[in-house]
């Protein structure tokens, strides 16, 4: 998307008078849509639909062998693809970079075990671990994918089944699980301090939440603010354009209490979720 | 205007210095560049050292792991030299798998290791068809400026001889390894083989220790490694074709050399103690 | 040198921007004032009782040719409708990378443009002196030698001697005497052997 | 153990309960996303697809590769990795990813009017979202979908349906993945079922050339069927969108 | 591991000795306490203090620019480039690109690092191009791109900080129009401590949290001093609000305390050259 | 100390512009050569052709060995070959190893040098490869023993016809220099019989081909 300057003009004045181009204030985020259990034969899964920003999330959960580093430790692998119907930029191996810096910030998100506890997910001690793969599909690039794709990817985590293991017999090298049989007898993740992200765009002087392309492109500088309960997990900055500290400051705090409200916003949302529906995309 | 010539046309540039009987960087024929040698610089490592030769430099990093011995030698460890020419050290280089030359200058590194028999493989060996090190040697060049091979041995040999390895307690029955750390051992160096490099240019002049320049303008070139008073290489790989007379000079040059730099490396080594 | 040579960094804040200072080469302007964007001295240039403010560094330079720019460049590949080559320098500055170029037919020369024959002008390895065009294309310069002093400036005959120029279409072999056609730099090629002196 | 399992039971069902020359619920939308010129998902069974087609526009990349006789029609086909059982590495690249490009571009240009727009390109992306047999043939039917949302020229619909023989003897419409699993032969039309001509045609396993006519029959006359339930679903389409101009819908 | 065809194979598998030393079963509280007690850590510096710089440029002949920097046992060169033609790209630029490419040596970290770079190594050279990015002046060089390349030759902690400031030095060295010199430093929480300039010991124990319930992370923060910008920030594990905006002026203020030496640096070259060239 | 048997059979390619499969002993290589055709726009040379070989081992794809292989005949060849007559355009050589059983780098540098006379493409020199081995008992011999362990040192010479210069030399193994003077010596020798074997085989082409 490209912006001539009289656009670009028309944009920062928006921000300015607290009444962006399609009628937000600077702390409003666009309309959401959010299902799961769309992905018949994941163990969870989500899409979530922020305007016109499209991520479906899958989550697929394997039996691995821990790093030898860290014995008591399962394991949490984020991989983004994005997928060339969003934009014929992403043909081939178009969004990789993109791809790449998205499922980093999600790795430095999920880093700290106050986040997400990957020690829930070792079944025996250096031999045996649960290894989350959790697989984001971007289809749709409307803008402030940081936002939606951590608010997607909480979803189909919470939305996640572990099989139950009943017991673990070890004889010699040979290890056998017993995994109940039973389809029900699963388990929840824990992701009450999984972290939201929340992307802060400077335009002029004044910071935004949840810009659209339009508000990207017009951006002197953005952070992303990933919320993990009411504490910080990763803060990074991304785009070109640099911040004074000052700014920096304030931009952190705004996406502080704006994450805090998208939470809890999310976990009302996740509890409201119908057990049978039925609708994907042919609604 | 030099520089502008000598980009434009330095095939010519340098026939004018060589037939006054010296190079453009002010040396004669013969002559070699100073040579810089840091041992254990590198602490991660479990031997390391940089060289510098002229410009280029070559900084050579050991790690040794525990690897199973192969079938067919299972009282043998294993040696396995790389040579990164990454772009960092030269324009000419792009980012990516590495390239035909760097390819052909690792192949050229593990030949040397393997026919000087510098380290013997059964040394590596923990216990047999079950436990041994596996040597891994990375090369990176830092900075490409011409003789690089030459520069890659003295920093092999460098490392290889500040190289220590921790002991080892092994259970063969359970495979349960124990590793003390804090007690380390050097691996046993049995030789010292030293490279020199040669260029032939436009078909007469043969130069030492070339600058990349140089190779780049050269017909043929030459690589002599001498170990003591043994030959372990003589590698030319075609180019303008050479007399025996010639190519014997070039060996009883290298001789004289390689004594030198033998004394850099047990003098480099020594003042690491 | 009338006196030390000011030294800068980039960054650095070098004066007030105002009537009598305006920021040239090698500076920006921010917030009114003049900041430096190169590790070098400084250098004030009066030029219409306004100073200029300009920083050059003596070491190595970071240069992209621009519009207007003239450039040597090496011919290595000609077809009926252009020529391609490699730019090697940049007015004086040696480019450690080349770039590369596009000699239009129809920019071979300023005069009878329909007539010019790229193979009468040009062979693969001539060193050219050209001017750079308006830039259109991402990849390439467009480059014309419409121009008396632009053209072929050293060239090889087929057989791999010196040639020297004898026209503005001809060059001559130095050894076999033959005559080749090209479109000739009005420049005395310097004796390279004089260089050393 | 595979093999006692009958394709077809005495009675004349299938596995999943159709019959031999029932089709999977096929299920689809247009219009699904506003970023592309056109858009559609489609559902076969438990076959999920979806297609974006932008263009035609000014080509991409390489401009040497412009057709001065017509559009350049660009395809890719990818899958997401959590769309297969078994988790796949990689979404595209693949041996597989190219060939199904490569044949769904081939089914395309038999289609599209690509005369119409020289120096041009049109570039159609599917993207599997589960794939429970009979990729290709949803592939085709939602970039023929997606193509009419963008309001391309098509010659026709360009439909695809897979048949197989079931106990060597009955031919049999649209296999899903637990039938190819057992390893019927399977057979791919890709065709234009208003002039009934056949645009790409491939097979996997083999039976006697005896049996092809009936089984190309029945795969031809899926074929119609697909384009009988695209077509009712891209006049609805049209109405919806028409309606909301203001259209005056006489039946 | 598959087999690589253009390097020399080593044993299909090969394990790290490091994992069979003696098990380390001191808790991570103690760790911590013995890397930093009562304001004085292990290397007798203050929280605040950072180590021994060593920063010269002009080391690689064949580069256009190139710098060496040691902070501490850290050790990294990076190396720039002349502009070249954007590959893959045909429409027309406006502002220039510059690409990073960020590496660890092989053997620079306790575990050996493979030729290929790692997410890790991408992320960092990803962070590097955005501190980088808004300190240069892209916009005369449109089209065209300038490569930057970091080589960490010795991981000794805070080496993506080091990065940064080498590859600022190596693009003035280059002749790279610039807004402003780039300094950079990372800052790691642990126990309601703060340390400045961190070594890799201090950083594994940054990573994770100890038992109770204080922040634990490590910052990184780069900064064009002259105009006061951050131009990178980078901020992991968990933190509390008060914490991360405690550490940012924390972290300003150690950027812009070895501005001078970069300064100095960076003239001397300036010097030398002017010398020269009379 | 008799080298084993060279045998030679020209064309036995149909597309390259010269072929040849060549035996010495019980080591075989065919050789194909393609040019001066095409180059690519990276590798344009202004003032010679680019030359470029590829080696293909017996079975599986080419590691970093093969491409060492590859880089001394590609410069052998560029050495020999009259590059500066086709500048903008491309020689690529290509060699297949059928059958290895000690002398292969020298039998590829033969086929080569068949090859490139087999295309008629215009050389400044022959070439010919002669490999020379050290056994246990110290003795230098041209043929390969049995027992590859038994080979302490292996020497490989390639000499032009012209006035005999060593092009390349490779040497594997360690040694002393007067035994690297004599197997130089051996080897110089026995190029004299592989040039006039080409000699001969070029010969039986010609007769070949004006009896067709």
């Amino acid at each position: 998307m490209a912006l001539c300057e009289a656009e670009k003009t028309f944009v920062l004045h928006g921000v300015e008078e607290n009444f962006r181009i399609d009628g937000r204030e600077r702390e409003d985020y666009r309309p959401m849509e959010l299902e799961t259990s769309i992905v018949s034969h994941a163990f969870g899964s989500a899409r979530l639909r922020l305007a016109n920003t499209d991520v479906l999330v899958a989550v697929k959960i394997e039996v691995d062998i821990p790093f030898p580093e860290k014995p008591n430790e399962g394991k949490i692998e984020f991989f983004v693809d994005c997928s060339a119907n969003a934009t014929p930029d992403f043909e081939g191996r178009g969004g990789e970079d993109l791809a790449i810096e998205l499922s980093n910030s999600l790795s430095t998100a999920y880093q700290s075990s106050r986040a997400f506890d990957l020690s829930k997910l070792c079944i025996l001690k250096g031999r045996k671990c649960w290894k989350i793969y959790v697989d984001i599909l971007l289809l749709e690039c409307g803008g402030n994918l940081f936002d939606a794709v951590s608010l997607a990817v909480k979803a189909a985590l919470w939305n996640a089944q572990l099989p139950l293991v009943k017991s673990v017999h070890v004889d010699g090298n040979n290890i056998e699980m017993d995994v109940s049989e039973e389809l029900y007898d699963c388990q929840k993740l824990d992701i009450k301090n999984a972290p939201v992200m929340v992307t802060v765009c400077k335009i002029g002087d004044y910071c935004i939440v949840d810009p659209n392309q339009a508000e990207e492109k017009c951006s002197v500088g953005s952070i992303v603010v990933a919320v993990s309960g009411d504490r910080l997990s990763t803060v990074l900055q991304t785009g070109a354009g640099s911040l004074h500290p000052t700014t920096l400051v304030e931009s952190m705090k705004l996406g502080h209490t704006v994450g805090q409200r998208l939470n809890q916003a999310l976990w009302e949302a996740l509890q409201q979720i119908p057990e049978d529906q039925d609708v994907g995309f042919l609604k | 205007m030099a520089v502008e010539y000598k980009t434009l046309h330095p095939q010519k540039y340098y026939n004018y210095y060589l037939a006054n009987n010296i190079r453009p960087d002010g040396r004669e024929f013969d002559k070699y560049r100073p040579i810089v040698l840091n041992v254990n610089s590198v602490e991660t490592a479990d031997g390391s050292a940089i060289c510098k030769i002229g410009q280029t430099t070559v900084i050579c990093g050991i790690k040794a792991e525990f690897c199973r011995p192969k079938a067919e030698t299972p009282n043998e460890g294993f040696i396995v030299p790389n040579l990164e020419l990454p772009p960092l050290c030269s324009p000419k280089f792009k980012p990516g798998p590495p390239s035909d030359q760097a390819q052909v200058l690792s192949q050229l590194i593990a030949d040397i290791i393997k026919n000087s028999n510098c380290v013997d493989l059964k040394d590596l060996c923990l216990h047999p068809d079950k436990l041994a090190w596996c040597l891994f040697i990375d090369f990176i060049c830092l900075d490409f400026d011409g003789a690089i091979i030459d520069a890659c041995i003295i920093a092999l040999m460098g490392a290889l001889k500040t190289v220590t390895l921790p002991t080892v307690d092994y259970d063969a029955a359970l495979d349960n390894k124990l590793v003390n750390i804090e007690e380390r051992h050097p691996l046993k160096i049995y030789s010292t083989p030293v490279s020199t490099t040669y260029i032939i240019f436009d078909d007469k002049y043969i130069l030492t220790d070339p600058t990349v320049e140089e190779e780049n303008l050269c017909s043929g070139l030459v690589t002599i490694v001498l170990n003591a008073d043994e030959v372990c290489c003589v590698h030319k790989p075609g180019g303008t074709a050479l007399n025996e007379g010639q190519l014997f000079d070039c060996i009883q040059k290298s001789k004289k050399r390689s004594k030198y730099i033998n004394e850099l490396i047990v003098s480099a080594v020594k003042a690491l103690n | 040198m009338k006196n030390e040579p000011l030294l800068c960094l980039p960054g650095q804040r070098l004066c007030l921007s105002d009537k009598t200072h305006t920021s040239g080469q090698g500076t920006y302007e921010r917030q009114g004032y003049i900041y430096s964007m190169l590790a070098g001295t400084v250098d004030i240039v009066e030029k219409d009782g306004v100073q200029i403010v300009e920083v050059h560094t003596k070491g190595e330079q970071t240069i992209v040719p621009v519009q207007g720019d003239i450039v040597t460049a090496q011919v290595y590949i000609i077809t009926q409708q252009f020529c391609k080559c490699f730019i090697k320098c940049v007015g004086d500055t040696v480019l450690r990378r080349h770039f590369r170029g596009v000699l239009r037919r129809e920019d071979v020369r300023a005069t009878e443009k329909d007539r010019v024959e790229i193979y009468k002008s040009f062979r693969p390895g001539d060193i050219i002196l050209a001017r750079i065009l308006p830039i259109t294309e991402a990849h390439t310069y467009q480059l014309s030698t419409a121009e008396n002093e632009l053209g072929v400036v050293i060239a090889h005959s087929e057989h791999g001697h010196p040639l020297v120029p004898i026209s503005w279409t001809e060059m001559q072999c130095t050894k076999t005497f033959v005559k080749e056609p090209r479109k000739v730099a009005k420049v005395v090629p310097e004796n390279p052997k004089d260089m050393e002196t | 153990m595979s093999r006692n399992k009958e394709l077809l039971s005495k009675i004349g069902l299938r596995l999943d309960g159709r019959r031999a020359n029932e089709l999977r619920r096929i299920r689809c939308k247009l219009g699904v996303f506003t970023e592309p010129d056109g858009s559609a998902y489609i559902e076969q069974g438990l076959t999920k697809v979806l297609a974006a087609v932008y263009g035609p526009h000014q080509v991409r990349g390489q401009r040497s590769k412009a057709q001065h006789d017509g559009a350049l029609v660009n395809c890719q086909f990818s899958m997401a990795v959590f769309s297969t059982g078994e988790r796949k590495r990689r979404p595209r690249g693949d041996r597989k990813s190219t060939e199904l490009s490569m044949h769904l571009q081939q089914a395309l240009l038999a289609a599209i009017k690509t005369e119409l727009y020289p120096w041009s390109q049109i570039d159609v992306y599917v993207e599997v979202l589960h794939a429970d047999g009979g990729i290709y043939p949803a592939c085709v039917n939602a970039a023929t979908l997606a193509l009419i949302d963008a309001g391309i020229p098509l010659k026709e619909y360009v439909c695809a349906c897979t048949a197989s023989l079931a106990n060597n003897d009955v031919p049999m419409l649209d296999i899903s993945h637990q039938e190819e699993a057992i390893g019927g032969p399977t057979l791919t039309v890709a065709a234009l079922p208003m002039s009934g001509k056949i645009v790409l045609m491939e097979m996997s396993q083999r039976f006697h050339l005896d049996h092809l006519p009936k089984v190309l029959e029945k795969a031809l006359q899926g074929c119609k069927d697909v384009k009988n339930i695209l077509d009712e679903a891209v006049r609805l389409h049209v109405q919806d969108v028409g309606s909301s101009t203001g259209w005056v819908i006489k039946n | 591991m598959t087999i690589d065809h253009k390097r020399i194979n080593g044993p299909e598998e090969t394990i790290p000795y490091e994992l069979f030393q003696k098990l380390n079963t001191k808790s991570l509280t103690t760790q911590f306490n013995e890397c930093s007690k009562d304001g004085i850590r292990k290397d007798k510096r203050k929280t605040d203090e950072h180590r021994k710089i060593f920063i010269t440029t002009g080391v690689v002949s064949q580069a256009k620019g190139s710098s060496y920097i040691e902070l501490g046992n850290t050790k990294v060169i990076v190396s720039v480039f002349d502009p070249r033609e954007i590959p893959n790209r045909t429409d027309y630029s406006l502002k220039g690109e510059i690409d990073c490419e960020f590496k660890f040596a092989p053997f620079s970290c306790p575990k050996r690092k493979l030729q290929q770079q790692d997410s890790e190594e991408k992320h960092y050279s990803a962070i590097m191009k955005q501190a980088l990015e808004s300190a240069v002046c892209r916009h005369e060089f449109p089209n065209f791109q300038v490569d930057i390349y970091a080589l960490v030759l010795h991981n000794g902690g805070s080496a993506l900080s080091a990065a940064i400031i080498a590859a600022g030095l190596a693009l003035s060295h280059a002749g790279v129009p610039m807004y402003d010199l780039i300094t950079s430093v990372t800052l790691g929480l642990q126990n309601g401590e703060k340390l400045v300039d961190l070594t890799l010991e201090e950083e594994t124990l940054c990573l994770s949290p100890i038992a109770d319930s204080k922040s634990h992370g490590i910052v990184v923060l780069s900064l064009l001093s002259t105009h006061e910008q951050v131009s990178q920030f980078f901020q992991t594990g968990n933190l509390t609000l008060e914490d991360v905006v405690e550490c940012t002026h924390l972290l300003t203020k150690a950027c812009k305390d070895i501005v001078p030496l970069i300064q100095k640096t960076l003239a001397k070259h300036v010097v030398k050259n002017v010398k020269e060239s009379i | 100390m008799e080298k084993g048997e060279l045998q030679c059979k020209f064309g036995i390619l149909s597309r390259p512009d010269g072929s040849v499969m060549l035996s010495e002993g019980n080591t075989t290589v065919i050789a194909g050569i393609y040019g001066p055709v095409e180059v690519k726009m990276q590798k344009v040379l202004i003032e010679k052709a680019a030359v470029e070989c590829h080696y293909r081992p017996k079975s599986g794809l080419p590691g970093v060995e093969d491409r060492f292989y590859e880089s001394i005949i590609r410069n052998i060849c560029e050495t020999a070959l009259a590059a500066s007559m086709f500048p903008r355009s491309a020689i690529s050589v290509v060699i297949q190893e059928m059958q290895n059983s000690g002398e292969l780098i020298s039998c590829a540098i033969n086929a080569a040098c068949l090859a490139c006379l087999d295309s008629g493409i215009d050389m400044k020199c022959m070439f010919a490869a002669v490999s020379c081995f050290l056994g246990e008992n110290n003795q230098l011999s041209l043929v390969p023993p049995v027992n590859r362990k038994e080979i302490k040192a292996t020497f490989v010479f390639v000499f032009d016809n012209i006035c005999g210069k060593i092009i390349a030399s490779h040497t594997d193994g360690k040694f002393s220099e007067s035994l690297y003077e004599e197997a130089l010596y051996i080897c110089m020798n026995e190029s004299k019989n592989i040039f006039s074997f080409f000699k001969k085989s070029l010969f039986e082409r010609e007769e070949k081909g004006k009896k067709k």
